[in-house]
């Protein structure tokens, strides 16, 4: 037992779930309005996008990777279904518009997959290049404009509700978006594969060493290929959904998200050098993100101050967390030495 | 069936400029322990990595159990029941012992699916075979060099293999553990095992093995009975030279103390260490792992900072509290790591040598001073004989010796007083061997002070002329040279 | 005749969004009519540096005319102060405040359009009740401007109405997703508030989805800017009662035109017909000799939104 | 030791491996150089078209070379842009309240770069200690300090700009030195030979190289990895916030949110340049040539009206991607970096 709670400490989950837990009683003494159900279903329906790129990203970082193409890759994705499947007028359900956005995620994260995996380049080069690629494609080669009408399937989608919560006092209603639940299946499902197979603990075991991994048996190239398929897909569904909850496909607004998904994620405890991490505490620190991104004026921080709070938010969130390495290191912790090494 | 579980003939390796493999062969029959010995860079490791799949050769051909293996993969190899223990243990620092243990187990078996409940009974199986006490749920990054080594054996062992490879194992473990390993692996062959073992401790290959073969520079140069070998006639085959290791004596011992440590502690590692280091004497510090020597070597060092006692440096109380303090007090650390502690192994050699006294060949702006630097570089090389035509090649062109060298050079460099080795020849092959104790003992003459931190006992033996034995932390004796013989050491320190 | 060698371009504030897509068919437009050399080159995003390299670039490559919508406009100055140094003719929109512009020409005027956004706010919240105003960031100038203007406005002619005063400017970073989540968030703290001003072409149709979600259609209303295809589905059901806009395709041909006509050297002299639809009879801004201003603004709302066409 | 196989390694060879990064985008440069020639030669080989381009690229050319620095080391500076823009926001208001009504005096723009490099350096130092001192990953410190900077100078300005300064900064900063040279580039170009210096000529760079290949090693060999963590954020401090005087100039007006773009932009080129995001390697040459290349790519799209804007970014990811295919063909193909367990 005792044991037990030392090697909590020792985690950062913890930490960061205190820090979401005082950021919820800060808003909540503030306006009052955090802990009703309409809240918190808002809260949960702004997580659905950053949540699906933040278990993408997680993925690739356990690996000793990193991704910055992926919101780029959700763009072109998105933007392609949305626009061929109006120019074609089709009138049909979800499932076209999500197999046709996933098949296409699918080919651009094998893009990225072929360089990274069975070429070996760094990861961080690929995609960023990918990502210039990719919005290039969507710009130029497609022509992107806003696109405010969508395909009633999607449109639909987007607008049905799993449940809608009231609050009794003011009345408010809010939607909780069917996208919710694709969220919550990619993340059981990603919760599984990382820790029930052996593709999973492949990932992880790369992170930690790749040439080992090589050696112990792991098809190292293929697994990092298939994890960059993987993360393509999750990103367009990602896309798609956004487009459907948005009721509208903005090609370009998702661009610049991927610098906020990676600090969500690392602040959820995941080691930017890959190998450690958790899908709890990556959930735990994209959670943050999203909160204080939406929690602004109920906090009643005024606008132009915004990025001050955010800024500091980044700065002693991660600070904390990272505090707890300097301790791990004075007691000869692993984590600092792995730091120390691969840094 | 025949005779030969593996044959490698004829086998022919290159690397961009570098022809690894001139066309070596090798024979193993099942349960036979095999050694395979060679200086550093003549090609075992190659080898090995051909025969496991790693990499494949250029030309010749490999027969396992009478069929010949095409294009493997390192899979495929432990399929077949070939098993490697490598040199770095390739482990995986992030994971826990217990999936360290069955991950291979596991993916060999082709299971898709993680079953934690088994991995957990494979794992305790594994470390039970050869009785390793260690935490299953412990990240392996946490464990000590020796452990790490150990989960390494045990994982190699629990497989039904066929042959065992094991490169350089014993490198980092302590006489105890080595004690532990050799009655498994003659477990093993009494199974039918065959163990190809990769070693340069003579006294290692002569205890264990029954055959043995001998690279030189990637060219098969002789293998037969080990009985017919001895010492004399097993470094001339690897070096082609012949030598002699010379006892050490002190003879210009200074009269005042270079370096004096007063009941020195730190929490969790060692307690009440009290010594002194005149120059001119090579100190010995033995222990068997965890007796606390290496922490010892880093608060020295500054790496570690002790918490009650004090350090004089020639009779002046000083604070270490950085590396820095010990490097401007005259006091440098030779690492027990040198890949991750000693090099920058991408860098230039001619980098990896200055860095310690880099601001010393810099003027006031602390822009380099070219030629001086140059002349630097030159001295250093040919004073520690840096087997490189440039250098600015990369360090990690170089062999394990010279490697291990260009971390000794580094320090001398900078013209230290004090030096403090922790396990200065850890992997080293006898040549090199041979050639670091020769630097160590001309800079004792020279009037440095030198502490051995080791578990190498003839090492210890022939170069100190004081040993200190340390038990769980504490000095249990200390000897001089006229007492100090493996026996008497042995059973102490046990 | 000789102008058929001008090479005029149009430099928009960037090129995906709908506005300046409208724009250039404009502007292409124009060309496919005269013949002439024109053309709209856009940077891919938003960001004042970009425009002003780009302008740079054009002028060392040495264009007739440049027609350009400022990201910024005190960024530019510099670069059009190059521009019109080199002998080449510069012509804005939405750029009252520049110096070194041979004309610039205004649909209307920006305090003009701020408070007509605010008479339409006004109307769907039945001149009462608190409101605030959303832009696109608080460094963007002309949606400040806008948003100023419209708050003077209804201090000066809605007495009723309040600014809510701990929120008065919120920002909705051009991006619809943002304008919906801060719209929620805004309904959640503040019970009471009963419009937002919206000034960027995403803050409408953002705060529009959020108060559909919200159950509030009907309580609480926004008006803004906005296209009208793309705004169809919210007039028609009345979540907005009315947009505000003018066409960016007459305002890409009237640049054009004006520029063409300083080109050919004729005297500017008020009023100004550059024969584009709004822009038939351009005056000078009180005091200044420079700002043009014309009569471009279009309100549209369920009963008009099919009848322009784009 | 002394039967040694490595004699086969001939230096000649070494010298094309070790520089064969820079020759790959020498290569791209001229093909494209010819290709402009081929099709425009009258639009893109002109001196006015050569001397904006020159005064255009100082801005994320500066901050680059402080990136670069940054990843040498292992980390990356995300922060650049928003240096630049709370120093040149804090400069521009010095200079209005230099100049109450024109007319600026003579020290005022010597005073703004002093003034304006200090506020970098410190501003990088505390990038620095975020680094070093408290262990925040730099992608987050830097990020974290970004966002912070952006806001201070939000706050500071309400989000505005500040504009009608006195002519005078901008005239001599936009001035070309004997009608030629534009002053950014000069400005650029110390800059760029102050770090070429530093890197190969003094000890600093060699320690920074080191460090960035193995930190651990490093701090055995006695470096102070922390104190040369927060020097090298001070000079991409410094950069950046040369970089922001250098807009200030070209736009006349400061603003919290000037060049965004930026910030991609030159871990772009940086990482085109052949500076490996993991630490240790890397060449002034190599990013040099990125930003000029960058530069002339996007200036010779601009020279093709057809041509929509947004192929450059896929040109760049394009030639990003064909680079380092190219190196991955050619290199020398060892094996893979080590890593210790
Ligand atoms: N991946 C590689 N790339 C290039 N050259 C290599 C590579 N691996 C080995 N070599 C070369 O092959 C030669 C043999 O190396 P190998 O690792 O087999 O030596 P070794 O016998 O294991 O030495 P040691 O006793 O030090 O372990 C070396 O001299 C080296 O130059
Ligand atoms: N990247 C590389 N490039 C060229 N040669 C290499 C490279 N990596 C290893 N080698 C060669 O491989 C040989 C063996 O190196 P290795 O890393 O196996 O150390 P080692 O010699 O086995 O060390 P030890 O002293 O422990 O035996 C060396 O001779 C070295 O020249
Ligand atoms: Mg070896
Ligand atoms: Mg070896």
């Amino acid at each position: 037992m005792q044991k037990n709670l030392k090697k909590l400490t020792k985690r950062s989950e913890p930490y960061i779930f205190l820090v979401v837990l005082a950021l919820c009683l800060l808003i909540e003494v503030r306006s009052g309005q955090f802990f009703t159900a309409n809240n918190l279903v808002d809260i949960a329906s702004a997580m659905v996008v950053p949540g699906l790129f933040a278990i993408g990203t997680f993925m690739v970082i356990v690996s000793g990777g990193i991704d910055v193409s992926f919101p780029a890759l959700a763009s072109l994705t998105s933007y392609a279904t949305t626009k061929i499947l109006l120019d074609a007028g089709y009138t049909g359900g979800i499932w076209l518009p999500i197999l046709m956005s996933m098949a296409m995620g699918a080919l651009l994260g094998a893009f990225n997959g072929v360089f990274i995996g069975f070429l070996g380049l760094p990861a961080m080069i690929v995609t960023l290049g990918s990502s210039s690629v990719f919005k290039g494609l969507m710009q130029g080669a497609l022509n992107s404009v806003q696109l405010t009408v969508i395909p009633k399937g999607m449109q639909s989608f987007g607008t049905s509700a799993l449940f809608v919560a009231t609050n009794p006092v003011s009345g408010l209603t809010s939607r909780m978006p069917l996208g919710f639940l694709v969220f919550a299946a990619v993340l059981i499902l990603s919760f599984f594969i990382m820790r029930y197979t052996f593709f999973g603990r492949g990932i992880y075991a790369i992170g930690g060493n790749e040439v080992s991994a090589h050696r112990a048996g792991f098809h190292t190239k293929r697994t990092k290929f298939l994890l960059y398929v993987f993360v393509g897909m999750t990103a367009s569904l990602a896309g798609l959904i956004r487009t459907c909850m948005m009721q509208q496909n903005h090609p370009t607004n998702m661009l610049g998200m991927e610098m906020n998904i990676i600090a969500g994620v690392v602040l959820g405890g995941t080691a930017i050098t890959g190998g450690a991490g958790s899908l709890t505490g990556c959930m735990l620190g994209t959670l943050l993100i999203v909160i204080v991104e939406n929690s602004m004026i109920l906090i009643g921080i005024p606008t132009i101050w915004k990025s001050v709070f955010v800024g500091a938010l980044i700065i002693i969130g991660t600070g904390i967390s990272a505090y707890q390495v300097v301790r791990a290191n004075r007691t000869g912790g692993f984590k600092s030495r792995i730091r120390e090494v691969k840094a | 069936m025949s005779d030969i579980l593996l044959r490698a003939s004829g086998i022919h390796k290159s690397f961009v400029g570098v022809h690894a493999l001139k066309g070596v062969s090798l024979e193993i029959a099942p349960g036979e322990i095999h050694c395979l010995a060679g200086e550093n860079g003549c090609g075992k490791s190659t080898l090995i990595k051909i025969i496991s799949g790693v990499y494949q050769p250029d030309a010749g051909s490999i027969e396992f159990d009478g069929k010949r293996l095409d294009k493997i993969t390192p899979i495929d190899a432990i399929l077949l029941g070939i098993q490697v223990i490598y040199q770095d243990f390739s482990v995986f620092p992030n994971l826990t012992v217990m999936e360290n243990l069955a991950l291979n187990s596991e993916l060999s078996n082709k299971r898709k699916v993680v079953n934690w409940k088994r991995m957990r009974q494979i794992a305790e199986e594994a470390v039970a075979k050869i009785n390793f006490q260690v935490d299953l749920d412990a990240l392996v990054g946490t464990l000590s060099v020796a452990q790490k080594q150990m989960v390494a054996i045990s994982r190699a062992l629990m497989f039904n293999a066929r042959l065992i490879i094991m490169d350089e194992p014993t490198t980092a473990l302590t006489r105890k553990e080595v004690q532990a390993l050799f009655k498994v692996i003659m477990q093993l062959k009494a199974q039918g095992i065959a163990i190809l073992f990769v070693s340069h401790k003579l006294n290692e290959v002569f205890e264990i093995s029954e055959r043995f073969t001998i690279f030189r520079n990637g060219e098969l140069v002789v293998t037969g009975q080990t009985k017919d070998l001895d010492a004399a006639k097993f470094s001339y085959y690897m070096t082609g030279r012949a030598f002699s290791e010379e006892q050490f004596t002190a003879t210009k011992l200074g009269d005042k103390p270079l370096l004096e440590v007063k009941n020195l502690g730190l929490a969790g590692a060692f307690s009440d260490i009290s010594f002194s280091l005149r120059s001119g004497e090579i100190l010995g510090i033995t222990g068997l792992l965890d007796s606390g020597r290496s922490e010892l070597a880093l608060a020295l060092f500054g790496i570690r900072q002790a918490d009650s006692g004090e350090i004089l440096i020639k009779g002046k109380k000083t604070a270490i509290t950085c590396p820095q303090d010990a490097i401007n007090n005259g006091l440098g650390l030779v690492p027990e790591d040198r890949l991750s502690e000693g090099l920058f192994l991408p860098r230039s050699i001619a980098d990896n040598l200055i860095i310690a006294e880099v601001d010393r060949l810099a003027n006031r702006f602390k822009v380099f001073d070219r030629e001086k630097r140059q002349e630097e570089v030159d001295r250093l090389m040919k004073e520690f004989a840096i087997a490189s035509p440039n250098a600015n090649n990369a360090c990690q062109t170089l062999s394990g010796g010279n490697q291990q060298r260009v971390v000794l050079g580094k320090w001398l460099a900078c013209g230290l007083d004090i030096l403090v080795l922790n396990g200065p020849t850890v992997g080293v092959d006898i040549g090199s061997k041979h050639d670091i104790h020769a630097i160590l003992q001309n800079l004792a003459r020279e009037g440095m002070g030198i502490i051995i931190i080791s578990d190498d006992l003839p090492e210890v033996i022939q170069n100190c002329s004081r040993v200190i034995i340390l038990k769980e932390g504490k000095i249990v004796q200390e000897l001089d040279a006229a007492e100090a013989t493996e026996q008497a050491i042995l059973s102490k320190m046990m | 005749a000789q102008d058929k060698d001008w090479e005029i371009v149009v430099v928009p504030k960037d090129a995906s969004n709908p506005w300046f897509v409208r724009m250039k068919v404009g502007v292409d437009e124009y060309a496919a009519e005269t013949g002439l050399n024109v053309y709209q080159k856009g940077t891919p995003e938003i960001d004042a540096t970009l425009q002003a390299q780009l302008v740079q670039d054009l002028i060392a490559q040495g264009v007739d005319a440049i027609c350009v919508v400022p990201v910024n406009p005190e960024s530019l100055e510099p670069v059009l102060k190059q521009a019109m140094d080199a002998g080449i003719v510069v012509i804005a929109h939405e750029g009252a405040s520049l110096e070194n512009v041979n004309y610039d020409i205004e649909a209307f005027s920006n305090t003009g359009y701020g408070a007509f956004i605010m008479d339409n706010l006004a109307e769907a919240m039945g001149e009462e009740g608190l409101y605030t105003t959303m832009v696109a960031h608080v460094t963007n100038a002309s949606h400040n401007e806008w948003a100023d203007a419209g708050v003077a406005h209804q201090k000066e002619k809605y007495p009723n109405m309040t600014l809510l005063a701990d929120e008065a400017r919120v920002e909705s970073e051009d991006n619809g997703d943002v304008a919906y989540n801060k719209a929620k968030e805004l309904f959640k703290k503040y019970p009471d508030l009963k419009g937002i001003m919206g000034t960027s072409s995403y803050d409408a149709p953002g705060v529009a989805r959020a108060i559909d979600e919200l159950g509030l259609v009907g309580k609480v209303f926004t008006s803004g800017t906005g296209m009208p295809a793309d705004n169809k589905a919210l007039l028609e059901s009345g979540t907005v009662k009315s947009l505000t806009l003018w066409d960016p395709a007459l305002a890409g041909k009237a640049m054009i035109a004006l520029a063409v006509k300083v080109l050919n050297g004729e005297a500017i002299e008020a009023p100004i017909d550059l024969a584009v639809d709004g822009y038939t009879a351009l005056t000078f801004k009180e005091g200044s000799d420079k700002v043009l201003e014309g009569q471009g603004w279009i309100v549209i709302n369920k009963d008009n939104v099919d009848s322009f066409g784009f | 030791m002394t039967t040694s196989n490595n004699k086969t390694m001939k230096a000649p060879g070494l010298w094309a491996r070790k520089d064969s990064h820079v020759v790959r985008l020498l290569l791209v440069m001229a093909i494209w150089l010819i290709f402009m020639a081929l099709t425009k030669p009258t639009r893109f080989y002109t001196l006015i078209n050569f001397q904006t381009m020159a005064s255009q690229f100082p801005e994320y050319g500066l901050m680059s070379l402080g990136v670069m620095l940054c990843m040498i080391t292992g980390g990356i500076d995300l922060s650049p842009v928003a240096v630049a823009n709370l120093v040149s926001v804090l400069m521009a208001m010095l200079l209005k309240e230099l100049a109450p009504d024109g007319g600026l005096p003579g020290y005022a723009i010597p005073l703004v770069f002093l003034l304006g490099a200090a506020m970098g350096a410190a501003l990088g130092i505390m990038n620095g200690i975020l680094v070093s001192k408290v262990r925040i990953p730099p992608i987050l410190a830097t990020l974290g300090m970004s966002e912070l900077l952006t806001g201070v100078a939000i706050v500071i300005t309400g989000g505005a700009a500040v504009s009608k300064l006195p002519m005078e900064y901008a005239t001599t900063i936009n001035s070309k030195i004997a009608g030629l040279v534009p002053v950014q580039l000069v400005i650029f170009s110390v800059m760029a030979v102050l770090v070429w210096f530093l890197l190969s000529r003094t000890t600093f760079g060699t320690k920074l190289y080191l460090l960035g290949t193995n930190p651990q090693a490093a701090r055995y060999s006695g470096l102070n990895n922390d104190r040369l963590l927060i020097l090298t954020y001070m000079i991409s401090g410094i950069a950046a916030a040369l970089g922001g005087l250098v807009m200030l100039a070209n736009y006349n007006s400061a603003r919290a949110n000037y060049g965004s773009v930026y910030v991609l932009q030159c871990i772009l080129v940086v990482v085109l340049g052949g500076v490996s995001p993991s630490g240790g390697r890397g060449k002034i040459s190599g990013v040099v040539l990125a930003i000029l290349l960058l530069r002339m790519l996007e200036t010779g799209i601009n020279r093709f009206p057809q041509i929509s804007s947004y192929y450059i970014s896929l040109i760049w990811g394009g030639v990003l991607l064909l680079v380092m295919v190219l190196d991955y063909f050619s290199a020398y193909r060892g094996p893979r970096k080590r890593k210790t367990a």
